[in-house]
Order: C-alpha cells, then structure tokens, then sequence
C-alpha cells in the first residue's frame, strides 16, 4: 500500500484534517502556540472556557502535580466570548487553525446567548459545550451532573445555532453512557470526553489543600485507564461520533482511543510536557496505518475485539 | 522562538549538599537567549514527574571561537527534579525548552544597573552580567544568603566588574540580615544617580525591594516564581496579580508576561 | 513532647495498634508474608475477597501496568470460606495478626452465611463486605452501585454477625458519600473506599484488551488524588469512621488521608512495590507525629483547614 | 526469607544491541539463592514504572576468598526497565528483592541433567550448572536462539564442564531450526540412561520440550515465565494451570509454586 493513509474525520458537518485536537484549557487561545508550531499540523483546537462575560479565575496556587497526572482548579479565567470574537478570532483565522470554542454557562441562557454570539462571528468550526468543568460551581456542572439539565442546556445550544455542538462530559458519575445519550437525543453533532476527574491533594506539613480551591480536577497518563472505558461504553451506545480525551501523550494511546471507539482524539496535559508532540503524533499514526494496512484511519474507529474475554 | 532540545549533560559541579549547576548542550538556545529568560527542562523520561520545570539560564557556554554551544542552570535541591539534576551525570539528556518569557530591560550608561539576587535568585545576573558589560552599563550585585556557605561565584561576578555588596543572615560575612540592609544604605546614598534595580529572589525580599524602589523613586524589574505548568501561555497556572490601573487587580501569566515585571505594578499579598 | 505518639486507633469495637491495614486481594491470605515480616507490624490485614464456594478466577493475563497504577482482573479467585476457616485461620492466629476477611456473594444470602460462619470461626477481627469489586458481574458490584443494595446487604450480615462490618464501597459512582450514608444506617460500624475504579487498557498491536476480562479495576498512586476527595466526603457526610486506601505508597500519603478525614487507612498495590513497607509508614507517622507535637494519630483525624480556599 | 537490597551497579556488561549483563552487589542474596530462583527488581525512583520485574539470578559473583558478594542479571531488552537495565550505569541503585520461587530439583549421578535454553531462557543455568558441578552430576546445555549473534556464554558453560547442543533457526550454528531437533535426536539415543530435563525460554519452547520429555518417558522441570505483580504470592497475577487430577485444571501462583514446575503437570494451550 504506498498511498499515505487517509488521516481525515468527520465530526457532524465539520471535516478535520486529522483527529488530532488540542484540549481546551490546554492550548490557551491558540494563539499562544501560533509562534512555536504551524497550527494547521493539528485537526484543530478547542479554547479556553469562554463564558459571556470576562473571569478572574481562582487565586494561586492553581495547579499540582500528581503521580503522572496534574491537579487544576484555574477557575475559567478568561476573556469572555466578545473579547475572544473581536480580539483573538481575527487573528486566529489567519493561521489557517480549526477553531473549536468552548463554552461555559451559570445559566441555560448564557449558554445559548454565548452560542448565539459564537454562530454570528466568522471562523468558528463547533462549539464544545462545557458541562462538566468540576472547578467552579457554577460552571455547568450541576448541568453535567443531571441528565435534564444536559439535556436542556443542549437542546438550548441547538436551538441557538448551526454550528455542530460537542457537549463536553464529566467522568464524575456513575454511567458516562447514559448522558451521551442525553446529549444526542437533544441534537449533539459529537460528544466529547472525559472532563478532569475531581480530586483533592493535601500539603500534609500546612494540613491545607494544595491548590487555592481546595478542590480541582485531575488529568494527565494517570486517568487514561479510565478515560478509555468511558469512551468505549459511550461509544457503544450512541451512534454521533465520540471524542476521546484523557492522558493522551503519545500515539501509542491516541491508537487505544480510537480503537476503543473515538473518532477523534483531544490532548490537553501532555502539550504542557511537549508543545512540539503534534507532528509526533501524526507521525506515529500515519505509521501505525501504513504497518497495519489500514487505509483510513476511520478504518480503527471501534475495531477493539473482545472476542476472547471482554466484558 | 522557542526550541525544544535534548540536550546532553556536559557537566555537573557540585556547588554545596543542595546547589549544583549543570552544563547542557544546547546551542540553539545559547544562541538566542536573553538576560531573565528561562527553559523548562525535563530530566528522566516517563510519567513520573510528568512535568517539566523552569530554570533561568544562568551562563551561556561558548567555545574558543566564541560561537555559543550551551547553557547552564543553577539549581537548588528542593524536591523530585531538582533531586535528578543534582544527580544528572555527564552524558544524561535532558529535555530543555527555550528560551520563554520576556527578558529584563536594561539601561545604558550613565545609569547604574543594581542587581539584587536572594539565594538561587543569583541565577539571571550572570547573563544580565555580561549584557550590561556589553553596554558598557556599570553595575552593583547586590547578594543576600543564610550565611557565606550560600554565596556562590563572587569572584566570576567581580572578576567581570560588579561590584559587590553582600548580607548574610548569620553575618558570616557582608552586612548581618537581609540585603536590604546595604541596598538601602547604598539607595539613600545614591541620590541624583541614576540607578536601575533589578531583583529575583524570594517573594519577600521581592516586595521589599519593591518597595524600596518605589520610596526612592527609582525603577525596579522583578523576575518572580511561580509553579508553572507550560511556560507557554497554555494553562493559566502562572498567574501574578497586577494593578489594573482602576484600584483593582488582573491576573496576568507570568511565563509569557513575565517572569520580569516592574515591581510597581504587581499587587503584593 | 519525649513520649512515642498513640498511634492506635479504634474502629467499632475493633482496637488497631496502628492505623496501616494490608489491603484486600494484595496481602494473600496474610501467610504468604508472613515469613518476610511480622504481621503484627500492621494494625491489621484483610484477607483476598472470600466467596462461600472456591473461585478459580479469570485466566491470565490478569494484570497490567498503567502510568503510576495498574489494572487488575484476577477475577476473585479464591479457595471459599469454610477452607479458609479450616486451613488459613489456625495459622493466622499463630502469627498474632489482625484478621479482617474481605466477604463476596452472589446474593444477600450468600453475604449472611459467609458471614454467619466467620463469626463462628476463631481469630476474625472484622469482616469487609465487598459490594464494588468491578471485576466479576456477580462480584457484588450490583449491590454497591445502588443504594437499596448496599442497604440491604450491609443490613442481612448486620443481622449475621456481632462483628465489626465494613462496606467497601466503589468509586464509580457519582456521589460515594450517599453509599457511606447507607452503609451507616443500615448499622455498620465503619465504611472503607476507594475499591478500584472501572477502567480498560487496549494493546493496540492486537486491537485486543491488555487483560482477559477485557475491563479490570485501576489501583496505584495514579488514583490517589480522587480517592482522597472521596475519603473526604465520605467522612464530612457519617458519623462512623471511613478507612481510607487508593495509591497510598508512603508516609505521606497516609497522614493525607488521615487528615482528610479517614480514621484508618489501607494499603495494597504499594505492598507489592515494597512487601518491607511496613515498618517504613510507622517510622515515618511517629515522626511526623513527634515533629508536629501531635500526641494521638487520631488528633490529626479530618483536621484538613480549607479555611483559606476550599469547596 | 527474601531480602530487599538497595543494590548498587558494579559492572554492565552489553553483549549484544538488546542483551546485556548487570552486575550487582547483594551478598545476602548471592548467599542463599539456589538454581533456578528469581529477585524482582525496580530500577529508577518514582511511580513510573511502578511495579518491580522478575528476573532470574543468572551468576552468583564471590570475592578472592570465594565469599558471594552480588549477582548479575542476564536481561534482554523488551521494554521500560529491562530498557532501564541496559541503560544501568556504574554506581546507580537498583532495587532487588529475593530470592524468590522454587528451584529446580537437581539430580545426582548416575543421572544426567541435561538443561534446555531459549534464548535469555539461559539464564537460570549458570547457577545450576555449577550446582550440578558440585555434585558430579554430568550435564549437557541443550541452547537454542535465532542466530549464533543470539548465543552468549558459550565458553563459560563449555569451561565449566558443560556439553553444548546447540541450535539456530538460520543455521549458522549448530543444527537448523528449533533447539527440539537436537534435543529428540539425543533423547533416542540416550535410551536406558537416566536423564532429568530443565527448560527454560518461550512458552512454545517449553511445551515441546515437556512433550518429547513425556514422549521418552524423562522427567523434565520447566520455569515458566508469567507477568508478575509481587513475587510473593500476594496478588495472584501469575498463575499457571495445573492438572488437578481428576481430568480438571486449577490455577497456582508461579512465584510461590514456581516458577519451577513439574512439565507434565502444566496444562498447555
Ligand atoms: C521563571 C522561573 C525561573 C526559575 N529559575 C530557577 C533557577 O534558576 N534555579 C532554581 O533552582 N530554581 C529556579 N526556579 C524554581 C524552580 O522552578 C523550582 O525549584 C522547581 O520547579 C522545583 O521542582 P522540583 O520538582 O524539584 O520540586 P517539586 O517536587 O515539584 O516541589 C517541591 C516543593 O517546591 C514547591 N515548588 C514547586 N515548583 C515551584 C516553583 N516553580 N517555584 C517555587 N516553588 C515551587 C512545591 O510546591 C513543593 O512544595 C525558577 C522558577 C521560575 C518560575
Ligand atoms: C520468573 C521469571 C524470570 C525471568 N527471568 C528473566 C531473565 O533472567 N532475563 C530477562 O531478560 N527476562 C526475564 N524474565 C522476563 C522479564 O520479567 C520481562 O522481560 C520483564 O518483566 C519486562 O519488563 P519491561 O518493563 O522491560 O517490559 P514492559 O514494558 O513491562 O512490557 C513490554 C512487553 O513485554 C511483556 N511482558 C511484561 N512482563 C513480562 C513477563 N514477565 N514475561 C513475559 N512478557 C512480559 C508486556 O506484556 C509487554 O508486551 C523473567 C520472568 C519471570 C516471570
Ligand atoms: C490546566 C487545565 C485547564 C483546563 N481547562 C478546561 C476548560 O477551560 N474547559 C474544559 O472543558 N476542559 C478544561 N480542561 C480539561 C481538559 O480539556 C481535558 O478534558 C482533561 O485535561 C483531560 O485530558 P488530558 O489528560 O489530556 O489533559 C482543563 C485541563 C487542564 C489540565
Ligand atoms: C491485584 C489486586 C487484587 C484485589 N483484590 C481485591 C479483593 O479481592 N477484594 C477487594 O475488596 N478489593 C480488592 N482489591 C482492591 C484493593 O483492596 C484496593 O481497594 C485498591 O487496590 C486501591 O488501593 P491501592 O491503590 O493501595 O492498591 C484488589 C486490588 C488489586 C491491585
Ligand atoms: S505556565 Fe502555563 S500559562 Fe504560564
Ligand atoms: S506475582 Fe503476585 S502472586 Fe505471584
């Protein structure tokens, strides 16, 4: 087979060149890694959590570092989506990047007011619905956490616009599936998954919690055990393309999601490590496909065999 | 631009039980760095620590004909990769991205340009060293440590013409107590001079330097330390309070905004 | 302070010389180290999970190593309840060890009996209900995935046994703290978490799972960050003490449970890095112990100050 | 009892791109560990990798006066730390728990031992051999591996009194093809002579050889390689099926059991 694999997928009416996207909060607002690499190399990226209005964020510290993983609790600082429109879009669009924006809400509203904005600016792709950021209280997660309340705030982003919508699920219950459902029968174009997993680290000298909101979300290698069930038990039972995210830092484990069920694949922890990783990692799928004999790398997507044991 | 080199360690000296400064081959970011710069390095491959960890660039190493092949870092022994570059040995490579962040601005003649380096804060004065030299800008190192066992590399500082002003909290040599001790004996006698501080260090002594600058009416760079996750702009994590100009304050990232800010404009906790 | 800190603990009726626990299916049946350490080290063991019948287990490959943790399937295997009594007890009693037994069933009933015979059994200090094994679908994980379950089967071995019970409850589920709750009124006298969590590892050459039984239960450090926020809302939310495990691999890491709020704490995949650690985590807790001025290891119980920060 | 040593690296050998030879001190276990017995190891700090790996007791090392003193390892390089082992230097700490496991049963003359390698399968045979030395027992090492670049140690087993089969699946040594053409040649025409077989090497290997052992009606001892998570019987992630006697199988912990086994007794898939 000479021909280069074809690495292209489809997530609802978006085509990405790759499967490859750098992970919200990961990957600030593009822009930040514009100088560093060429950011067509990617799929594409999801933003920072951009709600209607600017945000602070949580006080330093704000993240720690744990057996290979991290703990976060930013806050979802950031500039808010008319900011992010006028200031970042302009020159984003100019890189030839594929901008995907996520978005938080403290109310149903907000979020199809966001969407609503989103769908009226030029150069965005899709809109990730962030539903399950564990590090604010109101940052969608009482939404993330109830199948109504997923059901509603996605049923109201579909409303407010035509751009594909990718809800964005916590791992933080019982049956991650359950909500993939939630969300595709209110209209999603994709899911995507896993948030960070809520978790505490302790400075035992101080007896305090690590990080300023005591709190925070844990991602990195650690989860991706984890990550890797949920995206298979998700993708079994929804029939919208899956997005798979959890520790990915090579493309060893980009391969163990799709495979598992991922039509695309996020990297948001291990791009702290190596903001170079990439072309590595299309590199190492391209020659993964090429070994095997796989002509498309959609080809992968839920070919896991669990023929001898399985559950 | 920042690169990312696996560099190879070409040295390790054992400065006391905790400093050592480690010798990497990295030309391309000796090449392009600038006083206050750092790398974040990554030493030993794996998960574990799965971080990488910034380090200012303390000398930039050149071969006979001058061309720059390498860096070094100044580190002290303070957890799980400062424990690896203590043990680095020649040969190791580690993972070193760079140079990041906004360098330190420095004045011409006739200003002065006061360095005032706490601890492992030395780490940005030799590079700075050498670029006022190049300006032919007078300078002052200003150099406080628990006690002179923590004092490094005096004579390479006055051997390139600093002259050197040094506290120890023991006394064991310079003034006894902080180096705020002789900076403001020195401010105070400095009147109509003009003088630029430059400062790293432990947040403390930052803001007292600070604020000493401010009460003399002199301007003050501050390269401060913050966990940082990236040193890209990517993760929020670096965060440093700044004066908004209205009363309040903004969270600015210290990795692509700093680490050298005017310490006028930091809101001290 | 010249004296050695009180590092007992109490757990129902259950006196422990010191709060370090071997953890369930990671100490054998407590003999098999019996000949490198003294057992009596330990505050105490819990014996691999015990079903009334013999189990043979899953087939290899039962294990496999994730980033800081690994991933387990064993499937149970073990020689039953009456064997147990018979060939493991005598000499257990022998070595002067702390015998908790880890029970399975496959209904209530199954639960009772193997209950009903250890109490009748000598040398039994405790009994740990294993509702969350996630391994075997008869494993008891249906029982602690709903609340009815976990009420009734904590509630039939309380009428079995006048020994101290402790659900095991699973951390895959949204809200552990609800589990503990049920646990508590249905009247045990602790409640112990985190059991592995529900995760998966593909070998991507094969496109097949990395362990037989296809999904196995992640362990290690890499879990310890959630497993610490659950201990802690475990604790804020009974009265009971929680006996606290997840990655706990030092000294360290067992104050910080501790001090999030677990009365105890258990050690497994650790033990398998390092069967001598024993005596490590005691030296290490009466330092810190002495060096903080803290008479009793129960003063330093849930004393984690999110004064500044917190959720 | 197994110990826990913090062994340093005295020596590492590289016998070959993915073989080499660690040399480590460890004289308590150098003192007691017996033909065919195993230590885990974890080289390298940290959580990752997290768990220890078994690896059989290749050379007991002993001073002048012929008191051990360490143990090397023969490790082939298939993954993160047996990447790690080849990588060992001088000096570095390693880990090592042991001994662990059964050993062979080793037979006394007139029987002849005659011991069955696949590649890195050598290495419990140097102990042995030595084992069976000291008690006159005649050997032969039946040694099997890909190519003559595979087989190592060849001069130290002849030395030491050994016979040498050989096999490579080129044919650049000894007979073509697997290490069972010799191995059957040899066992018919040792017919009425008293011949005990120790494998060691792949799974396929070790079957083959426990069926021509049945076949010619020999005894033979394999050690079974399983993946394994403690070495103490605490886990139950090693576990080899065994026939129960009445036509069934039951599992049992090669690390505790084994992993020396009976090879008829193991039920082969
Ligand atoms: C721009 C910049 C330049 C720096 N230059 C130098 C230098 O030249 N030489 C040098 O020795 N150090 C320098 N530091 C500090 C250095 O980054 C930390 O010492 C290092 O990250 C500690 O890593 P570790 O794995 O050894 O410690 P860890 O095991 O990660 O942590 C040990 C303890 O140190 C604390 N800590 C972790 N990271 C930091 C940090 N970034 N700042 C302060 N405390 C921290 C942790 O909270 C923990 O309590 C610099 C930091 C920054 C931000
Ligand atoms: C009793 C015993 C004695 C052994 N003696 C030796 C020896 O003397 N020299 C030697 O080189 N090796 C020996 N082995 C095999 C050795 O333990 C493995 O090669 C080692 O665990 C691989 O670790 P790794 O981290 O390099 O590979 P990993 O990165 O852990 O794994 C790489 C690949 O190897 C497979 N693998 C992992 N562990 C094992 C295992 N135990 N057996 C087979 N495949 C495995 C994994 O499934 C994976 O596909 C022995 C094994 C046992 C059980
Ligand atoms: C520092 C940091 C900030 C994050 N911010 C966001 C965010 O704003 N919105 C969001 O949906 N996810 C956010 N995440 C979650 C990541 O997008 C991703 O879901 C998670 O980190 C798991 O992937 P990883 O293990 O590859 O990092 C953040 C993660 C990190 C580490
Ligand atoms: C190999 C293995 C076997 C286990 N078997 C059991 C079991 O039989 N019963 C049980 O309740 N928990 C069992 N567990 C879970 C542990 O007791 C413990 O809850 C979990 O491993 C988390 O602790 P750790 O991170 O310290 O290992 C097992 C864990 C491992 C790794
Ligand atoms: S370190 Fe990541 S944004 Fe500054
Ligand atoms: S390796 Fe743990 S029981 Fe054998």
């Amino acid at each position: 087979m000479g021909l280069t694999p074809d690495l292209s997928v489809q997530i609802g009416s978006l085509r990405l060149a790759n499967p490859l996207i750098a992970a919200s909060g990961c990957f600030g607002y593009g822009l930040e890694y514009a100088g560093a690499i060429d950011l067509t190399t990617l799929g594409g990226f999801v933003t920072k959590g951009l709600f209607l209005k600017a945000r602070e964020g949580h006080p330093p510290e704000r993240i720690v570092e744990t057996p290979s993983g991290m703990l976060n609790a930013i806050g979802l600082q950031g500039i808010g989506v008319h900011r992010f429109i006028s200031e970042r879009l302009p020159d984003l669009r100019r890189t030839g990047a594929t901008t995907i924006v996520n978005i938080c809400g403290t109310s149903i509203g907000e979020y199809a007011e966001v969407a609503l904005a989103l769908s009226q600016a030029e150069g965005v792709a899709a809109i990730e619905i962030n539903i399950s950021c564990p590090n604010i209280k109101e940052g969608g997660i009482q939404f993330g956490c109830s199948l109504g309340g997923t059901f509603d705030v996605v049923s109201a982003v579909r409303k407010a616009t035509h751009l594909p919508i990718i809800p964005k699920l916590t791992p933080n219950v019982t049956d991650p599936a359950s909500f993939a459902k939630a969300s595709e029968e209110a209209g999603a174009d994709a899911v995507s998954l896993v948030n960070t997993f809520l978790a505490m680290v302790l400075d035992v000298e101080t007896r305090r919690p690590a990080i300023s909101n005591g709190m925070g979300g844990l991602s990195g290698p650690a989860i991706r055990p984890i990550a890797v069930r949920m995206v298979y038990e998700c993708a079994q039972s929804v029939k919208i393309p899956v997005i798979g995210m959890g520790g990915v830092a090579s493309a060893r484990d980009v391969l163990e999601f799709l495979i598992a069920g991922a039509t695309a694949v996020q990297v948001g922890t291990a791009n702290f490590v190596d903001p170079f990783i990439w072309t590595k990692l299309v590199t190492g799928l391209t020659d993964y496909l090429t070994r095997h004999n796989v002509a498309r790398v959609t080809d992968l997507v839920g070919t896991v065999d669990f023929s001898k044991g399985g559950h | 631009m920042p690169v990312d080199i696996r560099a190879r360690v070409i040295g390790n000296a054992l400065l006391s039980p905790d400093y050592n400064v480690l010798s990497l081959a990295a030309p391309e970011i000796a090449a392009s760095c600038q006083p206050g710069q750092f790398v974040m390095v990554k030493p030993g491959r794996g998960t574990d620590p799965l971080l990488r960890r910034p380090f200012s660039v303390f000398e930039v190493l050149r071969d006979g004909t001058g061309t720059p092949i390498g860096i070094t870092i100044l580190s002290k022994r303070i957890g799980v990769t400062t424990q690896l570059l203590h043990d680095a040995a020649e040969g190791d490579t580690i993972d070193c991205l760079g140079p990041l962040g906004q360098p330190f601005n420095l004045v011409d003649p006739p200003a002065e340009a006061w360095m005032v380096a706490g601890g492992v804060g030395l780490a940005p004065f030799a590079t700075t060293l050498e670029a006022l030299n190049a300006r032919r800008t007078a300078s002052v190192l200003f150099y406080g440590a628990r006690s002179s066992a923590d004092l490094f590399y005096l004579d390479w500082f006055s051997s390139r013409g600093a002259r050197l002003a040094l506290a120890t909290e023991d006394g064991s040599v310079g003034d006894t107590g902080r180096i705020t001790v002789p900076l403001e004996r020195e401010l105070r006698a400095a009147e109509g001079r003009a003088v630029t501080l430059y400062a790293c260090g432990p947040e403390p002594m930052l803001e007292a330097v600070a604020n000493l600058a401010t009460r003399y009416g002199r301007r003050c760079e501050v390269s401060v330390e913050r966990v940082m996750g990236c040193g890209m702009g990517g993760c929020y994590s670096c965060v440093v309070p700044l004066k908004d100009g209205t009363g309040g304050q903004h969270f600015v990232r210290s990795c692509i905004s700093g680490p050298v800010f005017d310490g006028a404009e930091i809101v001290w906790d």
